[in-house]
């Protein structure tokens, strides 16, 4: 497995078709395994993927969709022989895109793309890795949570959902996150960050690796900071391409605008301005 | 599969598919892919994305949305501004397996000057195309929009450079045929259309428009019969070459444009949804082509 | 679920959906579908398609080629002439169980007056649209893309009637915002936007225009983008009421124009997938406007 | 049953959804069978349907289709309790449309308008009805043939396909129908007009029902016009709305252009330019 400084594994030049295993519903989302006959076997968490409907991808609602959508790796599973992966993606429907894709059964091709952008560096040996996910945000981290164990390194894992349906996610993790939901359905009543600055508070040598909505990586910002814990956000921006051609998935930086899907998606929150 | 070699403005390409400006960053996607880009590169002659002497950010996000087979954009010409695109830029542009032509914009009559002579200079570009597409700071009106200030604009640049000029006309003229008319008398070698529709979207959750510069840009499928409809108008009017675009997203697409009256054609949106979709294009326009001779030699039977 | 009743320059209206002149026969529909069409007609004001004084046969077939979510017509405005319009097809139409507009195209000055003259003298007629803008007709898009010749078409006829006068504008204009505010200063008492986006196709089996009159125009969800655009340009512009259309298939799109600042919208293409899209897109229309009222509510407890 | 001087039974003002209840192979055709559950029970032969898929109508080759297809419906078994029909339609897959009809499967939904346009006037009490179709013209014969038979007119009737896989069609009518094909690998070879002369040249006390490709159409005009042998084609023309909104699907007759949608598109020989 290489760990250049830049977390990204290359990805094969063009549009391929993979297929569709499975796809299971996980609570309020989708888990969709597929066979990538060709891809790298090995991405690097926090890396992703764009997906299309092999077929039809187009005429839902409102005559769309029509861009391949851009999905985190959930996690991967090299084939014998070096090449080819299974790759797993969460998804939740929330348009035209995600709800095609929930229709796949298995057998259906997948046309993919990736993997793509810049994952998770290794955290310094100094500072203990902690994971924190907000919703379907939790999808990167699943893959990220496998390698630090299988690399010694577990980490503490922080979950924060709306309710019981979409904590079923938490499932999916090899070791018994801490979990959150909005309504108390399921672990603590809250959010997320409050049991973060707990952590936090009680051992601030960590270094954070966040993917979540918006209003939460803001949250999960503030309270890093304030602490002076560095932290790895995992943003999402809408895109078209997914490899630098569009110019259109840019969020502010301290050097002016950077491309989510080649200067990101993980970016260190120093760098955000 | 892979088409014939052709010439555009005596430059020889190794096929008739180039890109849209703006619509492929061969520096990005060779970090995404690596070498495999080069290895086999999708386009016969690679067009860097619009330049301008100053620097720009671009426009705020959100940049990007989708519309009916196509999308809205208004990415507003980000770009690292003459002096350090020469510097940083072009020595990896360079290096491409394709000629490069090098798309201009200014926003007076001396920035483009400034521009067209300073790329004009440089080796290692072959083309430059100037997009007209844009407001005259001095009279306001899109220079594009009007044959007078196109043919006024081409003149001034005509004498600076040997390379060959190609305009790239604007959509929101009234008589594009005109426009086009009036680059070649000013000494275009080439015209390259069409530029995105302008658009907008509304964002249902807010009732506001959905991106940053509240309008945008149209392209994709969505445009290809209105870009088809205006290269055959160019075509009926102009001997130059045209560069025909607009939607084109198979090697059935392409063949219309050069039906049309194109001599080449560029890929824009397609290249979003496959970054080989280029490539792909070529080999269909290839079988297509081959399957044509194979009939009229039928024929001529 | 209906919406509210509104009103269209002084017309009372049951709703907020017009149709697309052109778009919608509703003489053959009730041919088709009987007394049922009248029991749940799907607009709330009727448009008829555009009369010219002589009759028309419109233009050679293939009139129809499908686009990526749209569609291209050359149908070239075939009518029956004023007269006979009158006379055979007004005494059905004016049974029809909402208000009626009729929309006229001149190829002169003259022949305009002579319409809006007449039609405007006929009882049962509640608005008179003028199209100055059909891109089939060569004069319409030169009148409709030039405001100093729409706003004296207009000026012209404003005397001939007391009935609200709406101008439907031409996409092809460079600025139609400033053809809607020459048409306001004139005395217009709507505008409605957009006509098609000049297109064209080719048929792959010829390599040929697929249309008998080698070029059309571009409708449906392809076009929304364009129009919304268009829409927001005019409202940022006139004071007059804003008929909204391009590309219309749900409430979401017809909100979508409101929010850009229509006033009223009206369906074209969509009508042909469905001759009840009209009553859909209303019922639609209604819950998102309920389910907006009901927000706010809530916010301001 | 109405048997009205003009043949067209009403159709409800709005696009329905039916249910697909099998789609057979019949050769190089597809036989769609579905359930029409307020349609009228009696459309006339020689009347069309509006057909789309109910979901993803769209992202097919070149972002199509967009536009509902027209279709002559087959058979039609009118359901107990005198509501809703059983309606069957042959296919050819020759695009996009008909592609994506052809993909329907037992259970989908199907949306459709109609009955629309003018079917088959009944033949004069003394002219012998005469149906001739070519390839998938034969479609609306079926139905026809069938309603002869029930009223003690059974017709003549001539097929003609390119091959074999194409005249199994054939097969769906209820009497052993004379069958030519271009190649000879079933029946005479040939083109259909060849029988048909012959036996009009046998017996002119004919009128002809013809519905076929536009070059066998023209012959079979010109065959019946030099026999003085009274015709009614069932034309085809590229259509939007099917019910007279567009004036896109015209033919040019005596008297101008007519709407094969509205006007036919079942015309009198006679009256077409
Ligand atoms: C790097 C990255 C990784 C991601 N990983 C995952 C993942 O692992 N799992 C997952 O479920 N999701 C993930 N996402 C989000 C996912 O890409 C989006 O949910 C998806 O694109 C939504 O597409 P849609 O068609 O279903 O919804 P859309 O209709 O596209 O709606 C999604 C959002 O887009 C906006 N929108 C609405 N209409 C339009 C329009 N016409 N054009 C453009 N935008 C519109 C709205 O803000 C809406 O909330 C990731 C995104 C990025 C950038
Ligand atoms: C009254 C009537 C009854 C019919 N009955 C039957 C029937 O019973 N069974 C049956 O199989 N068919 C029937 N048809 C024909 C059927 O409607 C067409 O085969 C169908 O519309 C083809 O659609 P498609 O998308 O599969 O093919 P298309 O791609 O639409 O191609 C079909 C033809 O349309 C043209 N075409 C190609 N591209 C385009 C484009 N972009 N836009 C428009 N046209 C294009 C070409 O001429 C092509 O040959 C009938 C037609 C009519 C009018
Ligand atoms: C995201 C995006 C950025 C673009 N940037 C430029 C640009 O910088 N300069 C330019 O001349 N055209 C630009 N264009 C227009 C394209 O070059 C092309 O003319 C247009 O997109 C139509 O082709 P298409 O439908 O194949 O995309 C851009 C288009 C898109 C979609
Ligand atoms: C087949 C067809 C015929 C039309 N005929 C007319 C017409 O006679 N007069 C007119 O002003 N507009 C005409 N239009 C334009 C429509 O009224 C409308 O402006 C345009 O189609 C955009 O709306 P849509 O996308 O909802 O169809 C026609 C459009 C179509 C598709
Ligand atoms: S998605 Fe196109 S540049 Fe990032
Ligand atoms: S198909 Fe529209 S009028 Fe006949």
């Amino acid at each position: 497995m290489t760990l250049t400084a830049e977390a990204r594994t290359l990805a094969p030049p063009e549009r391929r078709i993979a297929e569709v295993r499975s796809v299971e519903r996980i609570g309020a989302y989708d888990l969709i395994t597929a066979r990538d006959p060709i891809g790298p076997p090995d991405p690097r968490p926090g890396q992703f993927y764009m997906l299309a409907a092999g077929e039809r991808w187009g005429g839902g609602a409102g005559e769309r969709p029509y861009l391949p959508r851009a999905f985190s790796y959930a996690r991967a599973r090299p084939l014998a022989g070096g090449q080819g992966v299974d790759l797993q993606f969460l998804l939740e429907e929330v348009g035209p895109g995600t709800c095609r894709l929930g229709e796949l059964v298995a057998g259906d091709p997948l046309a993919l793309l990736g993997p793509l952008g810049i994952g998770f560096e290794s955290p310094p040996a100094d500072r203990r890795p902690l994971l924190v996910g907000g919703g379907i945000g939790v999808a990167p981290l699943l893959c990220w949570d496998d390698e630090l164990r299988a690399g010694a390194r577990e980490p503490g894992v922080l979950l924060g959902f709306r309710s019981a349906g979409h904590a079923r996610a938490a499932d999916l993790f090899a070791g018994s996150p801490d979990v959150s939901t909005d309504d108390g359905s399921v672990g603590r009543a809250g959010v997320v960050t409050e049991p973060l600055r707990a952590d936090l508070e009680r051992d601030p040598l960590a270094v954070v690796h966040a993917c979540g909505p918006e209003g939460m990586l803001d949250a999960v910002r503030s309270v890093c900071g304030e602490l002076g814990v560095p932290a790895r956000l995992a943003l999402e921006a809408g895109m078209a391409c997914g490899y630098g051609a569009c110019f259109g998935c840019v969020v502010p930086t301290v050097d002016g605008y950077a491309r989510v899907c080649v200067d990101g998606p993980v970016f260190d929150a120093a760098v955000l301005a | 599969m892979r088409p014939e070699p052709v010439e555009l403005c005596g430059v020889p390409l190794r096929g008739p598919i180039l890109n849209g400006s703006g619509t492929f960053d061969a520096i990005a996607a060779h970090r995404a892919f690596g070498d495999a880009l080069l290895e086999s590169f999708p386009f016969d002659c690679f067009v860097s994305k619009t330049i301008t002497v100053a620097p720009r950010d671009g426009n705020p996000p959100p940049r990007l949305w989708e519309a009916p087979a196509g999308m809205i954009n208004s990415i507003g010409l980000p770009n690292k501004g003459l002096e350090r695109f020469l510097e940083l830029d072009l020595p990896q542009l360079a290096t491409l397996p394709v000629p490069l032509c090098v798309s201009v914009m200014g926003f007076s009559h001396d920035e483009l000057a400034t521009l067209v002579g300073a790329v004009g200079a440089v080796e290692d570009i072959g083309l430059v195309e100037i997009n007209v597409s844009c407001p005259n700071v001095e009279t306001g009106t899109i220079v594009g929009a009007d044959p007078g200030e196109t043919e006024a604009a081409v003149r001034r640049l005509r004498p600076l450079t040997e390379k060959p000029l190609i305009v790239k006309l604007t959509p929101s003229a009234t008589d594009p045929a005109a426009v086009a008319a009036a680059a070649e008398a000013a000494g275009a070698d080439a015209v390259a259309l069409i530029n995105t529709l302008k658009g907008m979207a509304i964002d249902p959750r807010t009732r506001q428009p959905s991106l940053g510069n509240r309008t945008g840009g149209l392209s994709g499928p969505a445009v290809r019969a209105v870009a088809l409809e205006q290269v055959a108008a160019v075509a009926a009017r102009v001997d130059i070459p045209i560069v025909g675009m607009g939607g084109i997203a198979s090697g059935r697409d392409a063949d219309d444009f050069l039906a049309a009256g194109a001599s080449v054609v560029a890929v824009g949106t397609e290249s979003f949804r496959d970054p080989a979709a280029g490539r792909r294009i070529a080999a269909e326009l290839a079988a297509i082509r081959a399957a044509m001779r194979d009939a009229s030699a039928g024929a001529a039977l």
